[in-house]
C-alpha cells in the first residue's frame, strides 16, 4: 500500500454541485410561495369586503373557543409523550368516553329538572362524571394496553395504541348505538355578552375561562410540586427516577390519569360549544390537538395551550382569510388543509414546535 | 501537503461553544491522537468533518477539496470514515452483512438491475462479498468465523473490531476512531494499540483517533493534540503534549505527568 | 473506621438475564464505615451486581440483606428507601432540570426537612462549584460538574451506603483524581461506600478491602494492600 | 463469610407464597372473566350473533362468545403465575381449584348482573342490552332468578373445563382445541365453504343446514381438525418413521439431518401430487366429466407443493446459512399459493370472486405499504393517499363522466348527469400514466418529511392523507374532481383483449400485477437497495456514515410504494366503476397497516395472510362488518402485545425485535456485554437456570 498514491478523486464543479442545498431552496421556495399567496388572497378578501370587523372578530373568537378545547387535550398527548415517548393515539378516545357517556347524566339530570333548576350543580356534576369516565378509560388503557409493552419499540406502542383507538371507539359505538345524539340544553349558557367591545358567547366565555384555569393549575401541579417534579424526571429517565425512590409505575399511571381528567373536562366543554356526541366524536379533535401538541413543541405543556389556540385560531379565520378571495367556494371545508399545513410547515422549520427546543441533534 | 486540513472550525450549542477556532490537520499516513475533557470538543470535531453537524465557520479540506456542506454519505464515498463512542452496528443484521452495508458508497446497482438480476450486479454483489470477508479476515479469527451470526451476538470487543471492519470496507483514505478502547481492559487496549499500526502500515489508512488512556496515545501516536472547551492548547508528539503545563492543568493532573 | 457492623449483605446471589446467566453466586458484604471496591475484567459481571442489589435487575436466587432485612425481590424505590442508592455509570442526570431541583429529587423520598437542608448544605460545601449553578439546567454543566452533581444527587438521600458504578468511566485524567478524593472525603464524613471501578489502582488506592469478580463469581477477596501486592490478583485481573 | 445456600426448594417455596393462592388467581380472573362477559353483551356482540347458525338447532354464535370467554377464563386462571420473571409452577389441584373459583366469580358477577338489569331498564344507555339478551340469551330462556343461577353452573362448568386443558400434555391439548376451532370455523364459513363445495359439484345437506352445521357435519368437522392437528404436532415422529423405513439398514434412530427431512417433505408434496393427477384423472375421464374433480386435484397438488416448500423453510431458515435453501423453498411456496388463487375464483363463483378482487386490491396496497414500512422502516399512515390518487387519476383519464371528457358536454360537478361518448383514454394508455404520475405524487410527498422523526412522519403522513381526501371532496376541486358526487362511468379495459368486465377477469389481472411487485419486493429485499433500507431502519445515522443516501433512498422507498399504492387505487376504480371520496377514508390506510403487520411487518406472505383475513374474512362474513373495527382494534393490540413479529415474521425482522427487547431487558450497554460474555463463557450454567 503506498501512501504517495493516495489522491482525493473529486472533480471539484461536481462538489459544488452536491454541496448546493436542495433541500433548504425548495422549502425557502415552497415557503415563497405559500407566503405571496397568502398575501394575495387576504388582501384579495379584504378589498371584496364581503366580511365586516365584527365578522372576523367572531370568527376569532370562535377560533380561541375551539383552540382551547384543543388545548386541553393536548395537554393529555403531551404529558404521555413526554414521560413514554408514546403518541397515545387513544386519547382522543378517551376524550369521547367522558362526553359521551355522560350524555345519559345529562339527560338524568334534565329529566330531573335539575340541569336548569340548579344549573351550577349541575355543571359541575357533568365535569365530575366527564373527567371520572375518562380517567378511569385512560387508567384501564394504560394497564390493559400500554404496560405490557414498557420498553418495546416506538412503532410497536404506536401500533398498539391506533389499535386501542379503534377498539375504544367501536365499543363505544357498541355500547351507545352510531348515532349522533344532542345534548340537552342548559338555559344559563345561551346568551351573549360583549367585554371590551368584544362580542362574545357566554358558553364561548366559559370554555375560555375553564381551559385557563385547568392550564394554569397544571402548570402549577407539575412545576410546583413533588408529584409534578417525579413526572418530569420520569420522562427523562426511568431507571434513575426509581434510583431516587420514585414509583415508575404509579407515576406513569398519574400521568394518564391527569391526561385523562383534563380529557374528560375537555369532552364537556366541546359539548358546550357543539353540543353534540357521537362515538366518533374523539377522532378528529384528537388529530388537531395531538398537531397542536407538536405545533407547541411536543412534551411541553405551555406550548400545548399555545399551539391549541393558534391552530384554532388559523382554523377558524385562516380559511376564510386566505380562500375567499382567491374564490375558493366554501372555504370552510378545507379548514383540514389548514391544520394539517401548518403541521408540516412546523416540523419542516422548527421539528421542535414553537416552544420546542432547537438541538435536534442527529449524532 | 497533509490529507485533512480544517482551520479555524467554530460551532456552537445554544449559546456554547463547543469548537472554537480550531486548525487541525492529519498528514498522509500519520497517526494522530486527540485528547481533552469531556466536553472539549473531540466528538463534535468529528461529527463536524464527517459531516453530521455543520459547522458556523472555518475550512475543511479533504485532500485539496473543500467538502464543508457535503452530507455525511458524499463525505464517506470521498474517503473518510468512522467509528462511534458507543459502539453502533445494525445489530440485527449478520456480521457479514454490516461490513457489507459499509461497501455501498463502493457500489452502484440499483433498483432495476437488482430486480433483472442483471450480470453486472450479480457481480457486484459478489465482489461486495468478497470484499467484506476480505475485511473480516484482517482481524484473524475473530470476525471472519462468525460471518453468519448476528452482530448482536459479538462479545464487546468484537463488537468494536467489526465496527472498524465496517469503516474500512468504505475503503477509506482516513479512518477516524472515537475511543476504540472504551470499555475495554488492559490486555484488549494492548491488542487495539497493536491494531492502529497494523491499519496504517497494511492498509495505508491515515488515522486520527480520540483517546483517554495515555498509554495508548503514547503506544500509538506521531502526534497529539490536546483540546479544552473547545480550543486547542496544545499540539506535538506525546513527550511535548504531555509535559504542557496547560495540558497537565486541564486533563492529566500531576500524577499522570509525573509518570510521563 | 469500620464497627465491624455488616450493612449490606449479599449471599450466593445468581442473576440472569432471560436464559444467560451473568452472576453465578456472589457473597461479599460491606461492613458500617468501609469503602469496599469490586473489580473485574470487562463483563464480569460488576455492573449486574450492583443493578442486582437495587432490583433493576431481579436477582433469580439468594439473598441481599441491608442491615439485616432482606431487600431480594423488592422493588427499586423500596430498597432505596432502606438506605441504599447509586451513583450511575455516566453520571445520567435529570438534563433539563435545574442542579437545585436534581438535587431535591435526590431527597425524594425523605420528609424531615431540616435533615434535607442539612445535607443540602454539606454537599454545596463539598462541591462549592454547584452553589454557584443552582438554578442553571443540569445538561448544561460540564463534565466534572456534573460528575460532582450526581455524587451530590446520591448523598442527597442519606443512605446508608452509596453505591458507585465506575465513577471514572469517561473523565480526564485530571478529574479521576478529583473524584476519588471526593469518595475518601465523603467516606471520612461517615457513609459506606461500595465502588465499582476498572481503574484498579486507583480504586484500591482508598479502598478498605476488594474483591475480584471474574466470570460472574467471586475469585478474590481480601484487603486491598495485601490485593495491590498480589500477583493472583494481576492473573485474575487480567487473565483471559 | 457465612455460606448458608437457600436450597432450590426453599427458593420455590418463597416464590410461591409471593405468586398468592389459587384461590386469590381464581377471584381475579374471574372478576376479569365477568367484565369481559358483560363486556361482549354489552357491546352487542352477543344479540347480534344469536342469529347466526353454527351448529343448527344446537348453538348460535352469540351464546358461543360468552362460552368461549368462561372457558378461558378458566384455562387463563390456572396458568402458571410469574414472579420476577420466574414461572412458579403450580399442583394439578390448585390449577383446578383456581378454574373452579375463576368461574364460580364469572358466574356470580354475570349472574348478579342479570338480575340488576332485569329489574332496571338501562337500554336507553346500552342500547345492546336488549330485554332479549338479558331475559332470554343470558339466561338460557329461563327466569332471571333460575338463569343467573344457570349461568353460576355453565360459568364452572367451563372454567374448569378450561383449566383442565391444563392438566392435557400439550400434544393432546392443540388436537382438542384444533378440532374445536375447525368446527366453529367450518359454521361460521358457511356460506362461502357452501358455494365453493356446490360449485365443486359435492354434496352439501349433510355438513350444512339453514345457514350452520348439521350435527353430523360439526362431529365429522371436530374430527378432522382433531386428526390433522395430531398428525402435525407428532410431525417429527411421522417423519422420523418414515425415513426409518426408507432407509433399511440404516439403523440410525436419531435426529434426522436437514437435508433428510428436505427430501421427506418433497417427497409429501410429490405423493400429494400424485393423488391430486390421479384426481384429476378421475374428473377429466369420469361419467360425467367433472370439472370440480380437476380443480379440487390442483389445489391439492398445488397446497401439497405449498406445505412442503414450508416444512423446508421452517427446518432450514434458522441458521443463516440456510437462508439460500430457504429462499429457493420460498419460491416453491410462492408458486403454490400463486397457483392456487389461480384457481380458487373459478370455484368460488361472482359474488366471492369480487372480494377476491377487493383483496387483491388489498394485498398489492399491502405490498407497496410494505416497502415504506417493512423495508424502509417509514411509518406512513397517509398511505391512502396514494390509493386516492391512483383511482382518481384512473378515473380521469377512462371515465365516461370525467371533467377532461366533459368540458363542454355540460357542468361537471353539479350532479347533473352528463356522460361523454368515449373517455379520455384507454385503461391501457392509463396504467403507465397512472405510474408516473404515482411516482411523482410519492415524491411530492415524501420529500418535506425527509427529516422527521418515526412518529412525526406518521403524524404528517396521516395528515397528508387527510389534506387530499379533504381537498377531493371539497366544492374547491368538485369541477374538476366532481367532488362529494365522486366520478362515475369508469370503463373497464378494453373489452377486445381479454373481457375485464367479469370480476374473475379482473381478478386475473389483479393477480398479474401483484405477482409482479412481490417478485419487485422480493428481488429488492436481498440487493443493495434492500440492504440499505435495511440499515437506514436500524440506524440512520450510521447508514448515513457508512455511505448510504438517506434522503435518496427514503424517497425511492415512497416513490416505489407510491407507484404500487396508485396501481392498487387504478384497480379499484375500475373494480367499482364509481369512485366517490368516501372510499378514500383514514380507514384504508389504517386497515392496510393492520394487514401487514399482523401477518410480519417487512414478510411478503404476510402480506397476503394478512388481506385474507383483515379484508377477504369481512366480505365474506358480512355479518361481522359492523364490528369489523373492533375486531381490527382487537387484533393489533393484541398481535402487538403477543407476536410482535406478526403471524409469519421476516427473518431479519424477528431478529430485530428480539434483539430490541433483549436490549431494552439490559438496559445498558456494559450490563448487555456481561450477559453475553456469560453466554459464551458457560452455556452449561445458563442452561441449568432456566
Amino acid at each position: 500500500m503506498s501512501e504517495a498514491t493516495t489522491t482525493v478523486e473529486a472533480p471539484q464543479r461536481r462538489l459544488f454541485l452536491q454541496r448546493v442545498p436542495w433541500r433548504a431552496i425548495i422549502l425557502i421556495g415552497l415557503s415563497a410561495i405559500l407566503l405571496v399567496g397568502i398575501v394575495l388572497g387576504t388582501a384579495a378578501t379584504l378589498q371584496q369586503g364581503r366580511f365586516s370587523g365584527a365578522d372576523w372578530t367572531r370568527l376569532a373568537v370562535g377560533g380561541v373557543t375551539r383552540g382551547s378545547v384543543y388545548a386541553i387535550i393536548a395537554v393529555g398527548y403531551t404529558l404521555v409523550y413526554g414521560i413514554l415517548f408514546l403518541i397515545n393515539f387513544a386519547h382522543g378516545e378517551v376524550f369521547m368516553a367522558g362526553a359521551f357517556s355522560t350524555l345519559f347524566v345529562a339527560r338524568a339530570l334534565d329529566e330531573a329538572g335539575m340541569l336548569n333548576g340548579s344549573p351550577f350543580l349541575s355543571i359541575g356534576i357533568l365535569f365530575a362524571s366527564s373527567m371520572l369516565i375518562s380517567m378511569v378509560v385512560a387508567i384501564v388503557l394504560e394497564r390493559v394496553a400500554y404496560r405490557p409493552l414498557r420498553g418495546s419499540p416506538r412503532l410497536i406502542l404506536l401500533i398498539t395504541a391506533i389499535g386501542a383507538s379503534l377498539f375504544l371507539q367501536n365499543s363505544f359505538r357498541g355500547f351507545f348505538g352510531a348515532g349522533s345524539t344532542a345534548y340537552p340544553n342548559i338555559d344559563v349558557l345561551v346568551g351573549q355578552m360583549s367585554i371590551f367591545g368584544v362580542a362574545i358567547q357566554r358558553k364561548q366565555l366559559i370554555v375560555i375561562l375553564g381551559a385557563l384555569i385547568l392550564m394554569v393549575g397544571l402548570y402549577l401541579f407539575i412545576e410546583r410540586t413533588k408529584t409534578g417534579r417525579a413526572m418530569r424526571a420520569v420522562g427523562e429517565d426511568k431507571e434513575i427516577a426509581a434510583l431516587m425512590g420514585i414509583d415508575v409505575d404509579r407515576v406513569i399511571v398519574t400521568t394518564f390519569a391527569i391526561g385523562g381528567l383534563l380529557a374528560g373536562a375537555a369532552g364537556i366543554l366541546f359539548v358546550f360549544v357543539f353540543n353534540q356526541v357521537n362515538y366518533f366524536m374523539g377522532f378528529v379533535p384528537g388529530i388537531k390537538a395531538f398537531t397542536a401538541a407538536v405545533l407547541g413543541g411536543i412534551g411541553n405543556v405551555l406550548g400545548a395551550g399555545i399551539g391549541g389556540i393558534l391552530l384554532g385560531v388559523l382554523e377558524s379565520v385562516g380559511p376564510r382569510l386566505v380562500l375567499t378571495g382567491a374564490g375558493i367556494p366554501s372555504p370552510d371545508q378545507l379548514q383540514p388543509v389548514v391544520a394539517f399545513g401548518v403541521l408540516v410547515l412546523v416540523l419542516l422549520f422548527r421539528p421542535g414546535g414553537i416552544l420546542g427546543s432547537e438541538e435536534e441533534k442527529r449524532a | 501537503m497533509s490529507l485533512l486540513e480544517v482551520t479555524g472550525l467554530s460551532k456552537r450549542f445554544g449559546g456554547l461553544a463547543a469548537v472554537d477556532d480550531v486548525d487541525f490537520h492529519a498528514d498522509e499516513g500519520e497517526i494522530v491522537s486527540v485528547i481533552g475533557p469531556n466536553g472539549a470538543g473531540k466528538t463534535t470535531l468529528f461529527n463536524i468533518v464527517t459531516g453530521f453537524y455543520e459547522h458556523e465557520q472555518g475550512t475543511i479540506e479533504f485532500g485539496g477539496h473543500n467538502i464543508a456542506g457535503l452530507q455525511p454519505n458524499q463525505i464517506t464515498k470521498l474517503g473518510i470514515s468512522r467509528t462511534f463512542q458507543a459502539v453502533r452496528l445494525f445489530p440485527a443484521m449478520t456480521v457479514l452483512e454490516n461490513v457489507m452495508v459499509g461497501q455501498h458508497s463502493r457500489s452502484r446497482s440499483g433498483v432495476f438491475g437488482s430486480i433483472l438480476q442483471l450480470p453486472g450486479t450479480k457481480q457486484e454483489e459478489q465482489r461486495i462479498e468478497e470484499k467484506a470477508r476480505e475485511m473480516l479476515a484482517f482481524f484473524g479469527r475473530a470476525l471472519l468465523p462468525r460471518a453468519d451470526e448476528l452482530a448482536s451476538g459479538l462479545a464487546y470487543a468484537d463488537r468494536r473490531r467489526l465496527e472498524i471492519a465496517r469503516a474500512m470496507a468504505t475503503e477509506p483514505k482516513v479512518l477516524l476512531l472515537d475511543e476504540p478502547t472504551a470499555g475495554m481492559n488492559a490486555r484488549e487496549k494492548e491488542e487495539v494499540i497493536e491494531l492502529v499500526g497494523r491499519l496504517r502500515r497494511e492498509m495505508g489508512y491515515t488515522i486520527v483517533l480520540i483517546e483517554h488512556d495515555m498509554p495508548v496515545v503514547k503506544g500509538v501516536s506521531d502526534r497529539v493534540v490536546a483540546l479544552d472547551f473547545g480550543r486547542k492548547i496544545a499540539e506535538g508528539t506525546y513527550e511535548e503534549v504531555s509535559s504542557n503545563e496547560r495540558v497537565i492543568e486541564a486533563y492529566l493532573g500531576t500524577e499522570h505527568a509525573e509518570t510521563a | 473506621m469500620s464497627d465491624g457492623a455488616a450493612v449490606l449483605e449479599l449471599e450466593e446471589v445468581h442473576a440472569a438475564y432471560g436464559a444467560v446467566l451473568v452472576l453465578n453466586g456472589i457473597s461479599l458484604e460491606v461492613r458500617r464505615g468501609e469503602i469496599v471496591c469490586l473489580l473485574g475484567p470487562n463483563a464480569a459481571g460488576k455492573t449486574t451486581t450492583l443493578r442486582a442489589i437495587l432490583g433493576l435487575t431481579a436477582p433469580t436466587a439468594g439473598e441481599i440483606r441491608v442491615e439485616g432485612d432482606r431487600v431480594d425481590g423488592l422493588p427499586t424505590p423500596r430498597i432505596v428507601a432502606k438506605g441504599i442508592t447509586m451513583v450511575p455509570e455516566n453520571r445520567r442526570l435529570f438534563a433539563k432540570m435545574s442542579v437545585r431541583e436534581n438535587l431535591e429529587i435526590g431527597a425524594q423520598l425523605r420528609s424531615d426537612d431540616a435533615g434535607i437542608k442539612r445535607d443540602q448544605d454539606r454537599v454545596l460545601e463539598l462541591f462549592p462549584r454547584l452553589s454557584e449553578r443552582l438554578s442553571q439546567k443540569a445538561g448544561t454543566l460540564s463534565g466534572g460538574e456534573q460528575q460532582m452533581l450526581a455524587i451530590g444527587r446520591a448523598l442527597m438521600a442519606s443512605p446508608k451506603v452509596l453505591l458507585m458504578d465506575e465513577p471514572s468511566m469517561g473523565l480526564a485524567p485530571i478529574l479521576v483524581e478529583q473524584v476519588f478524593k471526593t469518595i475518601r472525603e465523603i467516606n471520612e464524613q461517615g457513609t459506606t461506600i461500595f465502588l465499582v471501578e476498572q481503574n484498579a489502582k486507583m480504586a484500591l488506592s482508598i479502598a478498605n478491602r476488594g474483591y475480584i469478580l471474574r466470570g460472574g463469581e467471586i475469585v478474590l477477596a481480601d484487603t486491598a494492600q495485601n490485593l495491590r501486592d498480589s500477583a493472583q490478583m494481576q492473573e485474575a485481573y487480567l487473565g483471559g | 463469610m457465612a455460606t448458608v445456600t437457600e436450597t432450590a426448594a426453599a427458593i420455590a417455596r418463597r416464590r410461591a407464597a409471593r405468586a398468592g393462592s389459587a384461590a386469590r388467581r381464581g377471584l381475579r380472573g374471574g372478576l376479569l372473566g365477568g367484565v369481559i362477559v358483560i363486556y361482549l353483551a354489552a357491546v352487542g356482540l352477543v344479540e347480534r350473533f344469536n342469529g347466526t347458525n353454527v351448529i343448527t338447532g344446537v348453538i348460535t354464535l352469540g351464546p358461543i362468545f360468552f362460552l368461549a370467554a368462561m372457558l378461558l377464563t378458566g384455562y387463563l386462571a390456572s396458568r402458571d403465575p410469574k414472579v420476577d420473571g420466574q414461572v412458579v409452577p403450580v399442583t394439578a389441584r390448585d390449577r383446578l381449584m383456581a378454574g373452579l373459583v375463576a368461574g364460580a366469580v364469572t358466574g356470580v358477577v354475570v349472574g348478579a348482573f342479570i338480575l340488576l338489569f332485569n329489574a332496571v331498564n338501562i337500554r336507553d344507555i346500552f342500547v345492546s342490552l336488549s330485554p332479549i339478551v338479558l331475559g332470554d340469551i343470558l339466561t338460557f330462556g329461563q327466569e332471571p332468578a333460575v338463569g343467573a343461577l344457570l349461568q353460576v353452573g355453565v360459568a364452572v362448568l367451563l372454567a374448569v373445563a378450561g383449566a383442565s386443558l391444563r392438566l392435557l400434555n400439550p400434544a393432546n391439548r392443540k388436537p382438542f382445541v384444533a378440532g374445536l376451532a375447525t368446527l366453529l370455523i367450518v359454521g361460521v364459513m358457511e356460506r362461502l365453504l357452501r358455494v365453493m363445495l356446490d360449485t365443486l359439484g359435492l354434496e352439501t345437506a349433510w355438513l350444512y343446514r339453514r345457514g350452520g352445521l348439521t350435527t353430523t357435519g360439526a362431529i365429522a368437522m371436530f374430527a378432522v381438525g382433531a386428526v390433522v392437528s395430531y398428525l402435525a404436532t407428532h410431525r417429527a415422529a411421522i417423519f422420523q418413521r418414515l425415513a426409518g423405513e426408507r432407509r433399511i439398514g440404516g439403523g440410525d434412530g436419531g435426529a434426522l439431518p436437514p437435508s433428510t427431512q428436505e427430501n421427506l417433505a418433497f417427497g409429501l408434496g410429490l405423493a400429494s401430487l400424485g393423488l391430486s393427477g390421479f384426481l384429476a384423472v378421475q374428473g377429466l375421464v369420469g361419467e360425467p366429466a367433472s370439472g370440480g374433480l380437476l380443480i379440487l386435484a390442483l389445489v391439492i397438488g398445488l397446497l401439497a407443493i405449498g406445505v412442503a416448500a414450508v416444512t423446508v423453510r421452517k427446518r432450514t431458515g434458522g441458521s443463516a446459512r440456510g437462508s439460500v435453501r430457504a429462499g429457493r423453498a420460498g419460491i416453491g411456496f410462492f408458486a403454490a399459493i400463486a397457483g392456487v388463487f389461480v384457481i380458487v375464483p373459478l370455484i368460488v363463483g361472482v359474488f366471492l370472486s369480487h372480494a377476491m378482487v377487493t383483496v387483491g386490491i388489498y394485498v398489492l396496497l399491502g405490498l407497496g405499504l410494505n416497502i415504506v414500512v417493512g423495508y424502509a422502516g417509514l411509518l406512513d399512515l397517509g398511505y391512502v393517499a396514494f390509493f386516492a390518487v391512483g383511482a382518481y387519476s384512473m378515473a380521469l383519464f377512462t371515465a365516461l363522466q370525467s371533467s377532461l371528457v366533459t368540458e363542454g358536454v355540460g357542468e361537471f360537478g353539479s350532479g347533473s348527469q352528463v356522460a361523454a361518448e368515449q373517455p379520455w383514454t384507454d385503461f391501457w394508455v392509463a396504467l403507465p400514466m397512472v405510474i408516473v404520475i404515482a411516482v411523482v405524487a410519492g415524491v411530492v410527498i415524501g420529500a418535506p418529511v425527509l427529516r422527521l422523526r418515526g412518529d412525526y412522519l406518521a403524524i404528517v403522513t396521516l395528515g397528508f392523507g387527510e389534506i387530499v381526501r379533504v381537498i377531493v371532496r371539497s366544492d374547491w376541486a368538485a369541477p374538476f374532481l366532481g367532488g362529494s358526487q365522486g366520478i362515475k362511468q369508469i370503463q373497464p379495459p378494453a373489452p377486445d383483449v381479454f373481457d375485464f368486465g367479469s370480476p374473475q377477469n379482473l381478478y386475473y389481472l389483479v393477480l398479474v400485477f401483484i405477482l409482479l411487485a412481490i417478485y419487485v419486493s422480493w428481488r429488492l429485499q436481498y440487493s443493495r437497495v434492500g440492504r440499505a433500507w435495511a440499515a437506514m431502519r436500524e440506524d440512520e445515522d450510521v447508514a448515513e456514515a457508512m455511505g448510504v443516501s438517506v434522503i435518496k433512498y427514503k424517497l425511492l422507498a415512497f416513490a416505489m410504494g407510491a407507484a404500487v399504492g396508485c396501481l392498487s387505487g387504478a384497480f379499484f376504480a375500475v373494480q367499482l366503476s364509481v369512485i366517490t371520496p368516501d372510499s378514500f377514508e383514514l380507514l384504508v390506510s389504517i386497515t392496510v397497516l393492520a394487514a401487514i403487520i399482523l401477518g410480519g411487518l417487512g414478510s411478503i406472505p404476510g402480506v397476503i395472510i394478512g388481506a385474507v383475513v383483515l379484508v377477504g374474512l369481512p366480505e365474506v362474513l358480512r355479518d361481522f362488518a359492523e364490528y369489523r373495527l373492533l375486531f381490527y382494534g382487537a387484533i393489533l393490540v393484541g398481535i402487538m402485545i403477543l407476536r410482535p413479529e406478526g403471524l409469519i415474521a421476516s427473518a431479519r425482522r424477528r431478529r430485530e425485535l428480539h434483539e430490541r427487547n433483549i436490549e431494552a431487558r439490559f438496559a445498558g450497554e456494559y450490563a448487555a456485554g456481561e450477559a453475553e460474555a456469560a453466554l459464551t463463557a458457560a452455556p452449561g450454567e445458563a442452561k441449568q437456570e432456566t
